[in-house]
């Protein structure tokens, strides 16, 4: 079965959303916006896995998808628990207020 | 011959018995029985020596080689091929030497019990001496050059410790006697230094350290055949059947062009041997106080009395004499190194006795008079008169150790009419303190000092009487002891010079005829400043003669330097010891069972308070050493009665049966008349120089005084100023260098600025650069750095604070590049 | 498809059954009362005992489940039994500590014992997936459990900075695994190594980028620098208890992954054909990605220890010497890239793994040597520890030879097996690592390993000269748990380091031939 | 061959059961713990007796074995594997004698930690004799890394005011070095297939001669040979590694010292010999020329630089890095005399420098200074102290008779002959027997001869007796000599005189380094003919690689 749209787009789509994530993690300075950065990492990825399961005609990357995405999910949980208990310990989610330790 | 040399093992294990006695059980003993039994272990050991003496000659001088028991390998390695046993030789030359060193040694040991009454360390200081008696020994009955280097070293210990004796004197003299203590080991050493690379070359040129290996007969000057060799047996990996190391260069030299192989390089067996000889020199110039290593006996006078006498006189400071004897084989083999041993010596003498001129410390003259004649026989020896070096060495022994006792007794004189002196000024002063140590509350007096003496005839006629025929001895006067042996040398010097043609025979001629005279000369200036006259001090006025146990040795060693020049002249050995013995033992009984004879020396004098009594311990003592003396006259006398017999010999004749090259004797009436001239003629000069007073105003010598002599006498005085070109140039440099390398090299900058700047500081630094800038900075701040400038790119309006976690977020992302890099490169390399 | 015979859910019985313990202990803590906690404790201690009874019995075994995601072998084993013991350790060492710092809360116990199985799974992990699961598994709860002193700041601070970047690098991780996937079509780690050994990829390019995103991701969790930044924070900034636990589980799982990887997967990843082989001839040939690794290793080991030099702060120090540690056992992973080619004698190359295998025996050992040895470290530095979180500075040791002998010798011996001296477990590890690096041709990795650990036995040093050689207070709250479980973790490294064959004997049986 | 040999074992582990019995006494019985460790080490001594009495000195190999596995991985076994030669009979037999030393000389000096101490210093007991023994290469690294640490805290814990810095100086030193021989025993293991040092020598001599030899490449023996040489360079110490020594050596309790200098630094010369020797003959001939050149720096640097010390302990300290630059000496003469002198010194020199530094502890004890400056004419007041001082300063510079002389002599000899050194050699090594005549002489001088010191009682800083209008050295004589006599004759009564006597473990152990040292300095053959077989066997293997030209000729072997 040819695919529609060439899977290198594809790749080159999630490498370039990868990359908006990894930016993203570096300019901001809101946790829940990094957070958000991170998930668009992950989505990235699961863009390349559902685009290579196409490409090897397999179920294994789309199988994958379904883990990351869970795993994402659990991720999300403990990072707005996280969030949240510093914020009622800061009132500031500003990563870069983050320097209580140095060493 | 077998059997009686079997007992030279106790020659030196009786002397080591009584050190050990006295160590352990000296603090319980009294002082009587101190001496006795010191004396008494002296006393057996020469009277073995005695005996071994009779038993030798009986058999035809033949040479014996004796295992110890027990102690039959010393340093012994298969492997190595090394086996140096504890073996020693009885030969006429060893004989010699052990009959002087115990001979003297005992007389001395006598001596020195009355010297050294009411010290507090009396007993160690005769465990010391007879310490020294034993080292002494092995140096001369061992039978290769290791036990030699035993002895050798060792008795440089024991003269260590016995100048150091009185380390604790107060005034700083302590301290003085400590450094001159050290002084003299150091230089020794370095004498040692030259001696021990010397026993190196021999072990790697001849395989052994042997003088010869038992049985095997000595050949003398090339004439008789090399005697087969004894092959021992067992397979223990030491190759046998070789020869001992000079019967193997007698063979060498024989067959000619023989290279040794010494690992990393080839020398040519003379080469080897002028080598060896050439440390072994080092080795002479050390012990025996020549140029340039001569420079610790002097000093060496720190020590009592007793000590100057026998290790720095008689015996241990001709040990080099002794090495060179022994090693004539190899000097013959050696003409270069010959004729700078010669040089050296006559050199030495002359320079010594050039300083002795300018002393005025009665025990410095005879120390730099004992330099002087020890360059007369290591010149002799040099030149090839082994016998005539040892005749000297033999007569020197008696008339010098006869000067430094009548030294010891005059100083011993002085200190007690000090003390005399003092306590009748002070009598407030009750406290009666006595020795040597403890003079510490009165004023410093110098009582070695000869201008505090003067006029001392009259107060100590025994000790005058034989100073005097020393001081005639010493001089060359006709007939005394050494008349013969000064010109037995001077002969070999002529011989050499005009018969060989020998350019160093001129010029040991030559510095040895000026020696002789300067030799005459400061002898009688000392007998002008300490006998003649009028006491100067009140010490000296108040002197009193000493007690018989000192001035009996003076008898029988002034006895010894009238008759000792009979050795050597041809009425016979045995003659000689017939005589010498006889003489005595007659001496002691004179001495102790007839008092009227001893009032007869000693009545002129003043009125003598109380004689010292005979106390058993010291009865024991003179019949302890009249006993063994008795001894070994009556064995000498009593073995040709018993069927054996020998010839009339001469010390010659007697000792070219161990030493090869000995040559016969020179009697040159024109230099002996040349020689007596000259010695009669220093008397004479100093006789009319130092009269009327020997010194001038302010106790100032009268070639003091002359400008014409004047910088000449400064000079003696001034030793010539070797310890100062020595501490300019050795010691000094030395000690700055020790320093700097110790303090700024090895702790400022090796330990301190190189550890700690170097290794703690870079490290300490590299960890703080690699944690600080790094870690938390290059990485970190850099990191931040250009988080910011993204941040401020992607947000332009907001300003960025510190944050870590974009920092190591920009850190992790440096990682990913680099790891990616590093994995892609390869592939884009393709 | 679904072929239940091929799940063999057996073999999983090990982590599964500290997984569902925690489960349960997770229901039944809710009836715990507060300060009847030790119910909890033992329950959690009990279900540890449990699964390691189960990995004991089935320590021999040999076996795959779930279709070859999952694998049971040697090495699982013993990395269950380290996982097992130190989590044991840190349950038994964490209460005392909770109990009088007050955050004596009940769902510490199941966090941990969740995060342990996380672990357990790493270490089966036959699949990339799995490997995913497991890392997240163990992730998560630590991410929880640094956060555990609330509300202090520091601690949630750290709890912040491990959660976005633990998040950030599996961003990195899964995308890796997406590459992987898309080079190779295949996920299974045995597949993939069938295929890169065949050359059946797309692009070397698209395979070496997901190698390297993959050891970016495992890389952060072992803290191989540069991804070691978070860790002294998190560790300074954790509850000791956690950072003890963390230090020993998140090591051992991250290296049980990374040795898995690439032991399994990629020990014969090269670019372009094998060189060619004479008959009879052995050479050695470097997988592509060992000078990454052995560049990561050597960075890591230099900057681990220098760095901890400059550390007042135990934990600090322990953090860094932690990232040291990290720097050797990469030392072993980049030795298991050398692997042998022999030609029979028809010139046909052979592969022999043998170094590999000889390179993750050593790193097992190692890792048993260095999880006691750690986590005993932990426990003594938070006995020293007060209520407050204060008391972590190495000044405050001084003098704790003098008042707590016991713990002091335990932290001496756990320093003297953290330089590598003999007798101690850390020397045994060391020695295995080193000579698997020297055989796999990595002299100079070997050099700077040997070197480095001079370096490091200066900080060492340090808290012996402080506990030892220095006046102080010493004081130290050393309740019998805790001294315990110190004596145990000395008796442990000194067996080690003593008897090796206790543990050489475990890793004997791990070999790469059998699954594959 | 049966290699069961269980007495080796004995003599091995005796010193750990002392410490388990330490450890199950009470920590607070410390009269016993003193005694049970006294006891422990001398059972030791008997049963390393018992030890020699089994020994057969005419055989080369190895004997006396123990070999049994430890542990293996994968084709690499790593062996237990213990045994005695000629050369090492007499340093376990050494390492023996000196532990009993330094435990009678603590008795009554160590009131601190008493359990802790004698635990350390038997445990160094272990790993020293434990580093004799091992020919198992893993063994030998485990023992000669062990024997660092209690050393590491007999100088920290026990040790005087610079304690720290000396203890972690020590320890990194000794470590860096140690830890690239890790590297080459690991290289060594890998490539030879074995750690067992006699199978791999076995390997080595087997290749001698092969084209290629037992190596891969000239420079990989190099480095080899270096990452052993390194390691034993610096524990000797051979200049310029010797910084770590005097801290140590200073800093260190006495009994320490006695140990450091007894037989801790002979593990360095031991290997030189063992394994530089046995195992790298080839790159022993080809660097041996470099090696004594530093030897001899080390000769002649180490005895320069005593002479300026004003510290005894210091003065012995450096003394030690001259005395082990005739061991290297010797050690790299590669001929038997030069191999045979070297491992008597080491003994001498365990026994000497031992007895020095058990002097200057027994000084240190009783003026609680160790500056030189502050001495004085002790053989005065302590005779028999300083006879028998006397006598191990004699043995330590090396004076016939004693056991000094006998090794230095040997190696000298050794050297001169050596068919890689040479005359010019021992020329300069000469001199050192010179030099150390200066600094001992130097010492002796300033600290038991010269007038007598009293200390002041009173604390602060050191001058002479008290005199009542404060006299000066050298002027104001009378009140000065009235001072003197006054503190002479009362020593004892005010402030005490410090000198007391020797009690009677002090003097035990001086009049056992004594006796040693005359019976090995008087009768050495024994102690020669343990190690014969042995020296011979190596000096034969390594003449195999001096190239025939240079090879030395003795006379006697035509």
């Amino acid at each position: 079965m040819q695919p529609a749209v060439a899977t290198e787009y594809f790749v080159v789509l999630s490498a370039v959303l990868f990359i908006m994530g990894v930016l993203g993690v570096l300019v901001r300075r809101n946790a829940i916006m990094i957070f958000m950065s991170v998930e668009l990492m992950l989505n990235a990825a699961n863009l390349s896995l559902v685009a290579f399961a196409q490409q090897w005609s397999n179920m294994g990357g789309q199988l994958i998808v379904f883990f990351v995405i869970t795993i994402a999910a659990a991720e999300v949980a403990v990072g707005l628990a996280l969030i949240v208990a510093i914020f009622r310990t800061k009132k500031s989610i500003d990563i870069d207020e983050l320097n209580a330790m140095q060493g | 011959m077998e059997v009686i040399a079997s007992f030279v093992p106790l020659v030196v294990i009786l002397p080591f018995a009584g050190a050990l006695l006295n160590l352990f059980l000296g603090r319980y003993l009294s002082e009587k029985l101190i001496g006795a039994l010191a004396t008494t272990a002296a006393a057996l050991a020469f009277a073995v020596a005695a005996v071994m003496t009779v038993g030798i000659t009986a058999h035809g001088y033949e040479a014996v080689v004796v295992n110890p028991p027990i102690l039959d390998s010393w340093i012994y390695i298969p492997s190595a091929a090394i086996d140096i046993p504890w073996q020693m030789r009885v030969d006429t030359l060893s004989l010699t030497m052990m009959l002087v060193v115990t001979g003297v040694g005992t007389l001395i040991h006598l001596y020195a019990i009355g010297y050294m009454h009411g010290d507090p360390r009396f007993a160690r200081f005769f465990v010391y001496l007879n310490l020294f008696l034993g080292f002494m020994l092995i140096l001369v009955t061992g039978n290769n050059f290791l036990m030699m280097f035993v002895g050798w070293e060792g008795v440089g210990l024991c003269s260590f410790l016995l100048i150091g004796f009185w380390f604790d004197k107060k005034h700083g003299e302590g301290w003085k006697n400590s450094n001159a203590a050290r002084k003299a080991f150091i230089v020794n050493r370095v004498g040692d230094f030259g001696l021990l690379l010397a026993i190196f070359l021999i072990f790697w040129t001849y395989g052994t350290l042997d003088y010869y290996k038992p049985n095997e007969v000595l050949h003398i000057g090339g004439e008789k055949a090399a005697a087969d060799v004894l092959v021992r047996e067992g397979g223990d990996g030491i190759a046998h059947g070789q020869k001992g190391v000079f019967a193997q260069t007698e063979a060498w030299l024989a067959e000619g062009g023989h290279i040794v192989s010494f690992g990393v390089f080839e020398l040519p067996f003379e080469t080897v041997v002028t080598l060896i000889t050439l440390f072994m020199l080092i080795g002479v110039t050390g012990k025996s106080a020549q140029i340039p290593l001569f420079v610790w006996l002097p000093d060496a006078m720190a020590g009592p009395t007793p000590v100057s006498a026998l290790i720095h006189a008689a015996t241990m400071v001709t040990a080099g004499v002794y090495l060179i004897t022994r090693n004539s084989v190899l000097y013959h083999a050696a003409p270069l190194s010959a004729a700078l041993v010669t040089v050296v010596g006559a050199a030495t003498a002359l320079m010594a006795g050039f300083i002795a001129l300018g002393q005025w410390d009665i025990k410095k003259v005879l120390a730099y008079s004992t330099v002087s004649q020890l360059g007369f026989m290591v010149a002799a020896v040099g030149i090839g008169g082994y016998a005539a070096g040892m005749f000297h060495l033999i007569t020197h022994a008696f008339f010098k150790a006869l000067l430094f006792l009548g030294s010891g007794s005059v100083i011993h004189a002085m200190e007690h009419g000090h003390h005399h002196a003092h306590a009748h000024h002070e009598s407030e002063h009750g406290e009666e303190s006595h020795g040597h140590a403890d003079h510490a509350h009165e004023e410093a007096f110098d009582p070695q000092d000869m201008r505090n003496m003067g006029g001392l005839a009259r107060r100590m006629p025994i000790t005058f009487v034989t100073y005097l025929i020393g001081t005639l001895a010493l001089a060359g006067i006709f007939p005394l002891a050494g008349f013969w042996s000064k010109d037995e040398i001077l002969g070999k010097a002529f011989n050499a010079a005009f018969i060989d043609g020998k350019l160093e025979g001129f010029a040991m001629l030559g510095l040895l005829l000026a020696a002789a005279g300067f030799t005459a000369f400061y002898m009688w200036r000392q007998i002008k400043l300490v006998f003649l006259g009028v006491p100067r001090t009140e010490a000296a006025a108040a002197a009193t003669e000493s007690s018989p146990s000192m001035t009996i040795p003076l008898l029988v060693l002034a006895a010894l330097s009238i008759f000792g020049g009979a050795l050597n002249i041809p009425l016979g050995v045995n003659s000689v010891l017939v005589i010498g013995v006889l003489f005595i033992t007659a001496g002691f009984w004179l001495l102790w069972a007839l008092p009227s004879v001893r009032l007869f020396f000693i009545g002129r004098a003043e009125p003598v308070t109380s004689l010292p009594s005979l106390k058993p311990a010291f009865r024991l003592i003179a019949l302890g050493s009249a006993a063994a003396f008795m001894l070994s006259g009556a064995a000498i006398i009593l073995v040709p009665s018993l069927g054996a017999s020998y010839p009339l010999e001469t010390l010659v004749l007697w000792l070219e049966h161990s030493v090869p090259y000995t040559k016969g004797l020179t009697l040159n009436p024109f230099l002996a008349i040349l020689a007596l001239g000259i010695g009669i003629g220093g008397i004479l000069l100093a006789q009319r120089v130092y009269s009327p007073a020997p010194l001038a105003e302010g106790n100032q010598d009268v070639l003091e005084i002359r400008p014409d002599t004047r910088p000449a006498f400064q000079l003696a005085n001034a030793k010539l100023y070797w310890d100062e070109t020595y501490g300019r140039l050795i010691e000094q440099p030395y000690n700055r260098a020790a320093a700097w390398l110790a303090h700024k090299l090895d702790w400022e900058f090796w330990h301190d600025r190189f550890h700690h700047t170097v290794f703690r500081d870079f490290y300490k630094r590299a960890a703080d650069f690699i944690a600080t800038p790094v870690d938390r900075g290059a990485i970190d701040q850099g990191f931040l750095r250009i988080g910011r400038a993204v941040a401020q790119a992607a947000a332009r309006l907001r300003t960025v604070q510190t944050g870590y976690v974009r920092t190591y977020v920009f850190t992790m992302l440096f990682g990913v590049v680099l790891v990616m890099l590093i994995l892609l490169l390869p592939l884009l390399r393709q | 498809m679904l072929d239940l015979g091929g799940m063999n859910i057996g073999a999983t019985f090990p982590a599964l059954s500290l997984a569902l313990g925690a489960c349960i202990l997770l229901i039944v803590d809710l009836s715990v009362p507060k300060e009847r906690k030790e119910i909890t404790l033992a329950l959690a201690l009990i279900g540890v005992g449990v699964s390691f009874v189960v990995t004991l019995l089935s320590l021999g075994e040999r076996s795959t489940a779930f279709m070859g995601m999952y694998i049971a072998d040697a090495f699982t084993g013993l990395m269950n039994l380290i996982v097992l013991a130190a989590t044991f350790i840190g349950l038994l060492i964490a209460y005392d500590y909770l109990q009088r710092t007050g955050m004596n809360r009940g769902e510490y116990y199941p966090l941990l014992l969740m995060s342990a199985a996380g672990a357990m799974f790493m270490a089966s992990a036959g699949d990339l997936v799995t490997l995913l699961i497991a890392l997240e598994l163990l992730s998560i709860p630590l991410y929880v459990l640094s956060g555990f002193r609330r509300p202090d700041l520091r601690s949630e601070e750290s709890a912040m900075k491990y959660f976005l970047l633990g998040a950030f690098s599996s961003g990195f991780l899964v995308y890796g695994i997406a590459l992987m996937y898309g080079a190779l079509g295949t996920t299974n780690l045995g597949e993939i190594f069938a295929r890169v050994q065949a050359e059946q990829y797309v692009s070397p390019a698209l395979l070496l980028i997901g190698t390297a995103l993959l050891l970016v991701g495992l890389g952060f969790k072992v803290a191989a620098v540069p991804f070691h930044l978070w860790t002294p924070d998190v560790y300074q900034g954790a509850p000791t208890p956690v950072t003890a636990y963390m230090s020993v589980t998140a090591k051992v799982g991250g290296f049980a992954a990374l040795l898995r990887l690439m032991t399994l997967a990629l020990p014969t990843f090269t670019i372009g054909a094998l060189p060619e082989v004479a008959p009879e001839q052995t050479i050695l040939v470097h997988a592509a990605w060992q000078d990454t690794v052995a560049i990561l290793a050597a960075l890591t080991m230099i900057l681990g220890n220098f760095v901890a030099i400059a550390q007042r702060d135990i934990k600090r120090l322990l953090a860094y010497s932690s990232i040291a540690h990290s720097g050797y056992l990469m030392m072993a992973v980049a030795a298991a890239g050398t692997f042998a080619v022999t030609g029979d004698e028809f010139g046909t190359p052979i592969l022999s793994l043998s170094i590999a295998e000889e390179a993750l025996r050593g790193a097992l050992i190692y890792l048993a040597a260095y999880a006691f040895t750690n986590i005993g470290a932990f426990a003594v530095g938070m006995a020293v520890e007060r209520n407050d979180a204060t008391g972590t500075l190495l000044d405050d040791f001084a003098g704790l030879g003098r008042t707590q002998p016991l713990l002091a010798g335990g932290m001496s011996i756990f320093m003297l097996s953290l330089i590598g001296i003999p007798l101690t477990g850390g020397f045994v590890g060391k020695w295995f690592v080193f000579f698997s690096t020297l055989n796999a041709g990595l002299t100079l990795l070997a050099l700077i390993g040997v070197l480095t650990s001079v370096v490091s036995a200066y900080y060492y040093l340090r808290v012996i000269v402080k506990m030892w050689l220095e006046y102080g207070e010493g004081e130290a709250s050393a309740p019998p748990r805790l001294t315990g479980a110190v004596a145990f973790c000395t008796v442990a490294t000194l067996i080690i380091g003593i008897l090796p064959t206790v543990v050489a004997s475990l890793a004997e049986g791990v070999t790469l031939a059998l699954l594959r | 061959m049966e290699k069961n040999d269980m007495l080796i074992n004995v003599v091995l582990f005796s010193p750990l059961v002392g410490i388990v019995l330490l450890l199950i006494m009470g920590q607070r019985r410390e009269e016993r713990i003193k005694w049970v460790a006294l006891v422990s080490s001398l059972v030791t001594l008997a049963f390393s007796l018992v030890l020699l009495g089994a020994f057969d000195p005419s055989k080369a190999e190895m004997q006396l074995e123990n070999l049994g596995e430890w542990f293996s991985l994968g084709n690499y076994t790593v062996s237990y594997y213990v045994g005695v030669d000629g050369l090492s009979i007499l340093l376990v037999l050494l390492t023996a004698f000196i532990m009993p030393l330094a435990i009678l000389f603590s008795l009554y000096h160590v009131k601190e930690r008493v359990r802790l101490y004698y635990s350390f210093l038997l445990l160094l007991e272990f790993a020293m004799i434990g580093v004799f023994v091992a020919q198992d290469l893993f063994l030998f690294y485990v023992f000669w890394e062990v024997s660092l640490v209690p050393m590491y805290f007999l100088v920290g814990i026990w040790g005087s005011e610079q304690r720290i810095y000396a203890a972690v100086k020590f320890f990194l030193y000794t470590m860096a070095g140690s830890i690239l021989m890790l590297l080459a025993i690991l290289w060594m293991g890998n490539y030879f297939g074995t750690f067992n040092v006699m199978a791999i020598k076995a390997a080595v001599e087997a290749a001698a001669g092969t084209p290629q030899g037992a190596f891969p490449s000239a420079v990989t023996e190099l480095l080899l040979f270096l990452g052993f040489f390194i390691a034993f360079a610096i524990k000797v110490p051979i200049w310029p590694l010797h910084s770590w020594l005097p801290d140590a050596h200073v800093q260190a309790p006495t009994a320490g010292s006695v140990i450091l200098a007894g037989v801790l630094l002979k593990l360095g010369t031991y290997g030189l010999v063992r394994f530089n020797l046995g195992l790298f003959p080839q790159m022993s001939v080809t660097l041996a020329p470099i090696i004594g050149v530093l030897a001899i720096i080390g000769i002649i640097y180490g005895a320069w630089v005593s002479y300026a010390q004003t510290d005894v302990k210091k003065l012995v300290a450096y003394s030690s890095i001259s005395h082990l630059g005739f061991v290297v000496l010797g050690i790299f003469a590669l001929n038997a005399a030069g191999i045979s002198g070297a491992t008597l010194q080491m003994v001498n020199h365990g026994i000497s420098t031992g007895g020095l530094f058990l002097m200057v502890g027994m000084l240190y004890e009783r003026r609680h200074t160790k500056a030189i400056d502050a001495f004085g004419g002790v053989w005065k007041v302590m005779p028999v102290f300083s006879g028998l001082a006397l006598v191990i300063t004699l043995s330590s510079m090396g004076l016939p008779g004693l056991n000094g002389f006998v090794g230095e002599f040997t190696i000298l000899l050794g050297t001169a002959g050596s068919p890689v050194l040479g005359v010019l050699f021992a020329f300069f090594g000469t001199i050192g027997v010179i030099l150390a005549a200066v600094y001992l002489l130097y010492m002796w001088n300033k600290v038991f001869m010269g007038e007598y010191r009293a200390p002041v009682a009173e604390h602060g800083a050191f001058a002479l007796a008290p005199a009542a209008g404060g006299g000066h050295e050298g002027e104001g004589e009378d009140v000065h000599a009235a001072g003197e006599a006054h503190g002479h004759d009362n020593h004892g009564a005010e402030g005490g005189n410090p000198y007391t006597p020797l009690t009677w473990n002090e003097l035990t152990a001086l009049i056992a380094v004594v006796i040693a040292a005359f019976v090995i300095g008087l009768y050495p053959r024994p102690f020669f003919g343990y190690m014969d077989a042995s020296v011979g066997a190596t000096a034969a293997e390594l003449a195999r690689y001096i190239p025939a030209d240079a090879t030395a000729q003795s006379i006697q072997a035509e």
